[in-house]
């Protein structure tokens, strides 16, 4: 793997930057692997690259209908935190948050990860409860969550000038977590990439897969593609959203349906916002970018979709909420917005399993998976190559809907 | 320029819920009603009463609330037949009246129902979506009535103020 | 103004307006923007550019302007304007962003020297020692553009509003307007709107003639006739925004005719959409095409013609298309020195060249580099191969690489789009809405074709809307054809930084280096350049991106493919976005008759559910928080307390079935009541959770009343509903909201009876004749009241409820009827406590969406006799699963002043590891004495008596588990 | 923001309405179904990219429940599958 660094940015720069290798190769597909990964996103990536790292397995083909790092991990808000409820959940962001940190030298590539603190501005009370319920849990697994007064609040982010004594609804406290970050997305896709590449996995863009395959025994023996059958004893499916439309080709029904979740930016701006700012009681969400746009997030659309459209009702009832905290806002300007899809399971938490299948695993049921794609494909790779789940995700099966033993997760920010 | 409307808050109207199939109501209480409209979502008159078709076998019955008392006792809510339900629901909502050349812009700030002429007509009566919340619209002479669920009624005067500023 | 003309134009010269730009004064008139005003005044260098620091000037004459952005000062203020679209004001003031102290003399510049080791995506691969932090101030300082606005609009609002149209029309070109004449005659409802301050579109930069008439007398007799027809909406300053699924589409109103109203938007609903919002011209890819005075030959066309200023002296103009030939006709007729027309077609079409007589044509020739720094000097052509090169004296060079039709709208509407050949552009393909182009954007790029598509178009949009409308015979227009060939990007040797998106500084050399490091895919590419990711979103410039990209693929450009087109076209104030709703409305919010009350008291009031305003506490002067509560509910405990428990979820059935209804939405039997009694039930969600408790009264044989807690009476209606009307429309029950119909005030505590005694009342109160869980109609205190015996407290209690406008009046005659008794008014926080003290379950305490009924102890509410009942199933399902149940316990901690927190995980031996519970609740017991907790604990029914851990940062709380009861365990009190 | 037609109101936006998920199975008897049937029918929702049968609940009109058929591609209301 080519070094990145900024000797070899000075030696290229003298030399036109001519000679800069491809950051992946494009491989000829074979038509067998050991391992088959569906999905070039964030967490088909990562596990390729835990995969070739953490077991050293290597013959490893990604398959992605479109282009690397084309899905959720190129269409969300980059918010990295580990601030959840439940002890199943909590231990597994920590892990998540503590392996993006380290990523930047791991993989030699720079993912601008920017540890600069995750601020809930809270405005009711049984929230600040519910809050203060995870601090407790959080510090147990050595999750920063601290409470911070109104004053300290509006010190650290000096733009929220509403949510005053009177208003409709008062600011009345936040929680400060100092674990949380943003960082560059494109950077997590191609940072894998190159580094799982590098390790021997191959990556196959515009190779949509049509159907999964089984053998006779009933395991599965591989995928169907547009190019012809590629086979492998071990299928990883991690296409956020696309999920059941692929376990269906080999009848296998999951506790999955399809939303549409969004996001917008505003046109850029010179520094204002140092924080990531949560309202969980408003439903919106943001950072600044280091570009200068802001990254706002708010509540998912009602009803299936596939589609990555914005209802205006949803987009409206999130930039109130924002204008509600952030007057001076109004005069900023909405420069782009977008949507992804999510996959979401009946209790809000992920599926990281083995199937029913024997052989294909899915990643699915992430809402909010961004954060989650280091510590997902670590233990995701854990689970193909042992055969055993990884501690942190033994809890995440499939199984546990067979007694409806729920992990409800719902997250501090609207969209979970 | 600014809206050339007048808004003016009328407070509580008589208002009784009723629901069942429209033989059964007529044969309970015809005589005391008018006429059932035809349309959905519209209404018919008589003597200053209002008989409105907002939903499957449902109608609301508008009155001044002056008539109240009258009324329950020609309804007599509690003694009708298994088959109907007649509820007497006049605190339940808080009224409106939107009137002015521009009455049907300032429908068109709290609602998305589309209230022009040729889709909602003379006679038009609906629940639909205002500021949010659930409300009724009624076509008046000279623009609208719109009333929500009483304990928002502050909420919306304040709304009404600021879509008049 | 050395530079603008005597003459012509769309200028009032009889208002003259004075502002300011980078701190010195200039002039201008009504009708300018501050760019053509400042080409007027011959400021050539307006900005510099946002990596390098490049200098740059004016580049088009609309929204597509890629090269300056101002900020706006003053009262006017805001950031990243195209100061192409800012109408010119008196007193405006305005600054480039981005550069420091000014354009001309910019510290920023020095980047510029490194700019070899900076290509795209350097940050990638670099700033990663020690770590981002150390680099990312600076960074974000560097970038952003624009500083972020200090404050809100200082006077005036926002408005959005809903719009219903039959037709929608966007741009108010000559297609539009064609467009609506047509629909306008029919009768059908027409919405026309542009972007534009006044209609016109391209017509207002050109010179043609329509029907014998100038083109621009053909657009007012075209407004004129729309302003008489009732049927119009005519909106200029108007931009569609967003085109959103089933037809809604979002218009910006930037100036509307309202004193204090400062944008207002709106969300329209159209049956048919016809997008006429014309073509956009491109940008041609050479060496330094970035440098003040290379500028869009259409936006020099715009400044001669409508602007009456002339944006230089002498000027080259560059193409591959015909359409440049007449505005480099427009620029020598209004004075300006054409030296060359460069074509890079061999064969340049007749018609062409007949616009621009006399005029020097070099076909096959291409520009490959311009001189000058802060203004071009001379243009330097060769022919396709690179020879024969010359350089050519200009302070203007005006380029035109093609049209592009904006088919953003039909793009967001998710149709598709294809690539015309001939056009070299791509077009509208197949619709995926009711929508259609006309005119430009449907790639009708003379103004004769455009005339006609547009009527034909609205005739066959009005057909399918319901209209009938003749077809109309567009009149005459004259206008020369169009052609052109792709161009998309100058292959010569020059050194020069080419640029493909000038707003983000992204250079051919980047796209290359993206692709060469395998970057390929097109979306790849404009990641790792920020190509086309601009404010400007790449208007000008995003297809000769994907031109190159094929180019160094050595595939078609069809191949490549386009991307997407998303919302906003142009940028949209979010206060326009959010519109009225802001300050107390930014959510509803609900009061009682009670609520004024409440404040005149002195009342915490804060939100508690389903939007109701509630009081928390009622502190007496000198008192605390603990103080006051705990003064509260000893008055419950001990004498007498009211609250107003108005907000419960009420909702009136009435039918023979309902019955067996309420049996199959409750867990218990509720079938059995008989008139004028009640029962506590709980209702779960078919997964087995709990949704609701409440409480079941029976009114009479056919009549029920039930009521559901605060917060989700708006969940329990829908749920009440779903089940009957899909699962069960055949039976008869009927539902009817009476929340609001019934206010209540809950008399509670041992002298309860004495106050309802004391309002008088024709109801006989003896505990036999009214005991607990009945209900009774009659009066009180002269008020129709219906009585209720339910306790939420545990105490002795009276719900009295009467109508809302009867319940300030209510209200006061119990606080005068109980002072002689010690009434005190409750609080929810005093509730709280009590029902904690009885340990009442609470939603959103001890139920968070994982215990059932038996984890509670209340085993005894699901009915074993009942077959069925909505949830029965999974309950049954999950507890034969065997996992570990958290049970709810009482915890009493050791210290008994010791208070735990709410929320605070309970572990084995309180050491750090899994969590086996959580307290639920922890309040100061009146009765007691002592802080009292519930918590919900692994297996806790069998625990009683053991001591359980709560774990907290600092220290560890022993408590005493114990049953979940701490006042009257057999509940004599609340039967009395 | 769809327009939703209500059997009873017709077009409406759709902030007047309640979206109430998916029509998956009937509700079995579940007095002898087996728990597979049960979960089937409680938690594999259908998914589809394509046409899928969804509950709305006129909550701010006129109060009927109904279902529609609507692409979850394109949003767009199409007819019930074999219909014309």
């Amino acid at each position: 793997m080519q070094n990145y660094s900024i000797f070899s940015l000075l030696r290229n720069g003298v030399t036109g930057h001519k000679n800069w290798s491809e950051a992946w190769r494009s491989p000829p597909l074979r038509d067998k692997y050991e391992v088959i990964i569906i999905g070039a996103g964030g967490h088909g990536l990562a596990t390729a690259y835990y995969l070739a790292k953490e077991h050293g397995i290597t013959d490893v083909a990604v398959l992605e209908r479109g282009w690397l790092g084309g899905g959720n991990v190129a269409r969300n808000t980059v918010t990295i935190r580990s601030n959840y409820l439940r002890d199943q959940s909590i231990p597994f962001y920590v892990k998540s948050v503590e392996l993006y940190e380290g990523l930047t030298k791991e993989l030699n590539f720079n993912m601008m990860h920017s540890k600069r603190t995750m601020i809930d501005v809270v405005l009711n009370y049984p929230k600040m409860r519910e809050l203060r319920r995870r601090q407790l849990t959080m510090d147990i697994y050595g999750s920063t969550y601290e409470q911070i007064s109104t004053e300290e609040v509006r010190r650290r982010i000096p733009a929220l000038t509403g949510g005053r004594p009177g208003s409709r609804l008062p600011v009345i406290g936040g929680m400060i977590h100092t674990d949380a970050g943003v960082n560059r997305h494109d950077a997590v896709a191609w940072g894998y990439a190159r580094a799982a590449d590098a390790r021997g996995v191959e990556m196959h863009q515009q190779t949509p897969v049509l159907s999964l395959v089984r053998g006779t025994d009933g395991r599965i023996e591989g995928v169907e593609t547009a190019s012809g059958t590629v086979r492998a004893k071990k299928v990883i499916v991690a296409v956020s959203g696309h999920t059941t439309t692929l376990t269906e080709t080999v009848g296998l029904k999951l506790p999955l349906r399809t939303m549409n979740l969004t996001a917008f930016v505003s046109e850029p701006v010179k520094p204002l916002v140092d924080v990531v700012v949560n309202c969980p009681d408003l439903g919106f969400y943001f950072s600044q970018s280091d570009k200068g746009e802001m990254v706002i997030g708010g509540a998912p659309d009602s009803g299936q979709s596939f589609r990555r459209d914005i209802k205006q009702h949803v987009f409206e009832d999130t930039v109130s909420a924002m204008l509600e905290l952030f007057p001076s806002f109004k005069k900023l300007k909405l420069l782009r917005q977008w949507g992804g899809h999510l996959d979401i399971t009946h209790d809000a938490s992920p599926i990281m399993d083995e199937t029913d299948i024997g052989g294909l695993f899915v990643s699915a049921g992430w809402w909010g998976g961004y954060k989650a794609i280091p510590a997902g494909g670590l233990t995701m790779a854990h689970h193909v190559a042992t055969g055993r789940p990884h501690p942190l995700t033994k809890d995440f099966t499939v199984k546990r809907f067979r007694h409806l033993d729920f992990i409800m997760e719902t997250g501090t920010t609207t969209a979970r | 320029m600014a809206y050339n409307a007048k808004i003016s808050r009328v407070g509580a109207m008589t208002l009784f819920d009723l629901k069942g199939k429209q033989t059964a109501l007529a044969g309970w209480a015809g005589e005391a009603l008018p006429p059932f409209p035809n349309t959905p979502n519209t209404s018919a008159s008589k003597d200053e009463m209002e008989l409105l078709f907002i939903g499957p076998d449902h109608w609301l019955l508008h009155a001044p609330l002056g008539r109240e008392a009258e009324l329950e006792t020609v309804l007599t809510p509690t003694e009708a037949p298994p088959e109907i339900s007649i509820v007497r629901i006049s605190d339940t909502q808080t009224f409106f009246s939107i009137t002015g050349p521009d009455a049907e812009q300032i429908i068109s700030i709290a609602s998305p129902l589309d209230a022009h002429l040729s889709v909602f007509p003379e006679n038009g009566a609906t629940f639909t979506e205002a500021f949010g919340l659930k409300a009724l619209i009624l076509r008046k002479r000279d623009g609208f009535s719109l009333s929500v669920e009483q304990s928002f009624g502050d909420m919306v005067e304040d709304y009404l103020e600021r879509a008049m500023s | 103004m050395n530079n603008r003309l005597a003459e012509g134009g769309r200028i009032d010269r009889s208002r003259p307006l004075t502002f300011t730009f980078n701190g010195s004064r200039f002039q201008g008139y009504e009708g300018d923007t501050l760019a053509s005003a400042l080409l007027a005044n011959g400021v050539a260098l307006t900005a510099r550019s946002f990596k390098y620091h490049r200098p740059r000037g004016i580049f088009g004459a609309g929204v597509e302007e890629p090269a300056t952005l101002v900020e706006l000062l003053g009262k006017d203020a805001c950031g990243n304007r195209p100061p192409t679209t800012v109408p010119l004001r008196d007193g405006l003031s305005a600054k480039s962003v981005n550069c420091w102290p000014s354009p001309r003399f910019d510290f920023g510049a020095v980047t510029e020297l490194f700019a070899r080791f900076i290509p795209a995506g350097f940050y990638y691969k670099t700033f990663k020692w020690p770590n981002w932090h150390l680099f990312e101030p600076s960074i974000r300082r560097a970038a952003g553009l624009a500083a972020a606005p200090a404050d809100p609009p200082s006077s005036g609002h926002f408005e959005a509003r809903n719009g219903h149209t039959d037709i929608l029309i966007a741009g108010a070109g000559p297609a539009g307007l064609m467009a609506a004449l047509t629909a306008g005659r029919s009768g059908a409802r027409v919405f026309l709107a542009d972007e534009g301050n006044e209609a016109g579109g391209a017509l207002l930069s050109r010179k043609l003639s329509v029907d014998g008439q100038t083109a621009l007398d053909w657009v007012a007799a075209a407004v004129a006739e729309l302003a008489g027809m009732p049927n119009v909406v005519h909106l200029q300053n108007s931009t569609v925004w967003a085109y959103r699924e089933h037809n809604l589409l979002c218009v910006n109103e930037l100036d509307p005719d309202h004193p204090t109203l400062l944008e207002r938007n709106w969300r329209v609903r159209a049956k048919q959409v016809i997008v006429a919002t014309g073509a956009i011209e491109r940008a041609i890819v050479f060496a330094n095409n970035d440098r003040p005075g290379v500028m869009l030959s259409s936006a020099v066309q715009t400044y001669v013609n409508r602007y009456a200023a002339l944006p230089g002296q002498r000027a080259v103009f560059f193409t591959n298309n015909d359409s440049a030939y007449a505005a480099a006709a427009d620029f020598a007729a209004a004075g300006g020195s054409v030296a060359a027309i460069v074509d890079s077609r061999t064969d340049v079409p007749k018609t062409a060249k007949a616009q621009a007589e006399g005029i020097e044509i070099l076909a096959g020739s291409v520009v490959c580099d311009v001189t000058g720094r802060g203004r071009v000097k001379s243009a330097r052509v060769s022919d396709l191969g690179g020879g024969a090169e010359r350089f050519i004296e200009c302070d203007l060079l005006g380029v035109s690489g093609g049209w592009s039709p904006t088919v953003h709208l039909f793009s967001q509407s998710r149709g598709t789009l294809t690539f015309d050949e001939t056009l070299v552009a791509f077009v509208p393909d197949v619709p995926a809405q009711k929508c259609i182009c006309a005119g430009a954007s449907a790639g009708k790029l003379s103004l004769q074709d455009t005339l006609q598509d547009a009527a034909d178009k609205a005739v066959a949009a009005l057909g399918a809307a319901g209209f009938k409308a003749a077809k109309l015979v567009a009149p005459k227009a004259e206008d020369a054809p169009y052609s052109a060939e792709p161009l998309w990007r100058v292959e010569c040797n020059a050194k020069g930084k080419a640029f493909l998106d000038i707003q983000n500084d992204v250079t051919v050399d980047d796209v290359h280096l993206a692709i060469r490091e395998g970057y390929s895919n097109v979306e790849h590419v404009k990641r790792y350049t920020t190509g086309g990711m601009g404010i400007d979103q790449g208007k000008t410039g995003n297809i000769n991106i994907i031109g190159t990209v094929a180019m160094q693929q050595g595939t078609a450009l069809p191949d490549i493919g386009t991307t997407t087109f998303r919302a906003p076209y142009t940028p949209v104030s979010f206060g326009a976005i959010s519109g009225l709703r802001e300050g107390s409305v930014v959510l509803p919010y609900r009061h009682t008759p009670v609520t004024k009350w409440n404040h005149e008291r002195g009342a915490n009031m804060y939100e508690a559910g389903a939007r109701w305003r509630r009081p928390g506490y009622f502190p007496q002067s000198g008192e605390n928080f603990q103080e006051a509560v705990n003064r509260e509910c000893l008055a419950v405990r001990d004498r007498v307390g009211v609250y107003d428990g108005s907000p419960l979820g009420k909702f009136e059935l009435k039918g023979r079935d309902v019955g067996n209804y309420l049996d199959l939405l409750y867990t218990n039997i509720m079938s059995t009541l008989s008139p004028g009694n009640g029962r506590y039930g709980l209702m779960l969600s078919e997964d087995g959770l709990i949704l609701d408790d409440g409480v079941a009264m029976r009114l009479g044989e056919h009549r029920w009343i039930v009521s559901t807690s605060t917060g989700h009476a708006d969940a329990m209606s829908q749920h009440m509903e779903k089940v009957l009307q899909f699962d069960h429309p055949d039976w008869e029950v009927m539902i009817t909201t009476v929340t609001s119909q019934w206010n209540n005030a809950t008399i509670c505590g041992p002298r309860a009876r004495d106050v309802l005694q004391a309002l008088g009342t024709d109801i006989d109160l003896s505990p036999d004749a009214f005991p607990f869980m009945s209900l009774r109609d009659g009066t009180v205190a002269g008020l129709p009241a219906r009585v209720v015996r339910v306790s939420f407290t545990g105490e002795l209690s009276f719900e009295v409820n009467v109508a809302p406008r009867h319940m300030a009046e209510l209200w006061d005659k119990v606080m005068a009827a109980g002072a002689g008794f010690g009434i005190e008014p409750v609080g929810s926080e005093g509730s709280h406590v009590l029902r904690v003290e009885k340990g009442f379950l609470s939603l959103g305490h001890e139920v968070d969406g994982t215990v059932d009924a038996y984890d509670l102890g209340m085993g005894w509410i699901m009915s074993k006799k009942k077959p069925d009942y909505i949830g029965k199933r999974s309950v049954e399902i999950r507890r034969a699963g065997g996992s570990v149940r958290r049970e709810l316990v009482g915890l009493l901690p050791e210290d008994p002043d010791e208070m735990i927190p709410e929320g605070a995980p309970l572990t084995p031996g309180g050491s750090k590891q899994a969590t086996e519970g959580l307290v639920t609740a922890c309040v100061w017991s009146v009765v007691n004495g002592r802080w009292v907790a519930l918590a919900l604990l692994e297996n806790g029914h069998s625990r009683h008596g053991e001591i359980a851990h709560v774990r907290l940062r600092s220290r560890v709380i022993p408590a005493q588990v114990t049953k979940p009861v701490f006042h009257d365990p057999d509940g004599k009190r609340l039967r009395s | 923001m769809l327009l939703i037609k209500c059997p009873f109101c017709r077009e409406r936006s759709e902030i007047e309405f309640v979206y109430g998920g998916p029509v998956g199975p009937d509700r079995p008897d579940p007095t002898i179904c087996t728990d597979d049937e049960w979960l089937d029918y409680l938690l594999m929702v259908p998914n589809p990219t394509g046409p899928v049968e969804e509950r709305w609940w006129h909550a701010k009109g006129c109060g009927d429940w109904f279902t529609i058929w609507r692409s979850t591609v394109t949003h767009e209301v199409v007819d019930r599958p074999g219909d014309e």
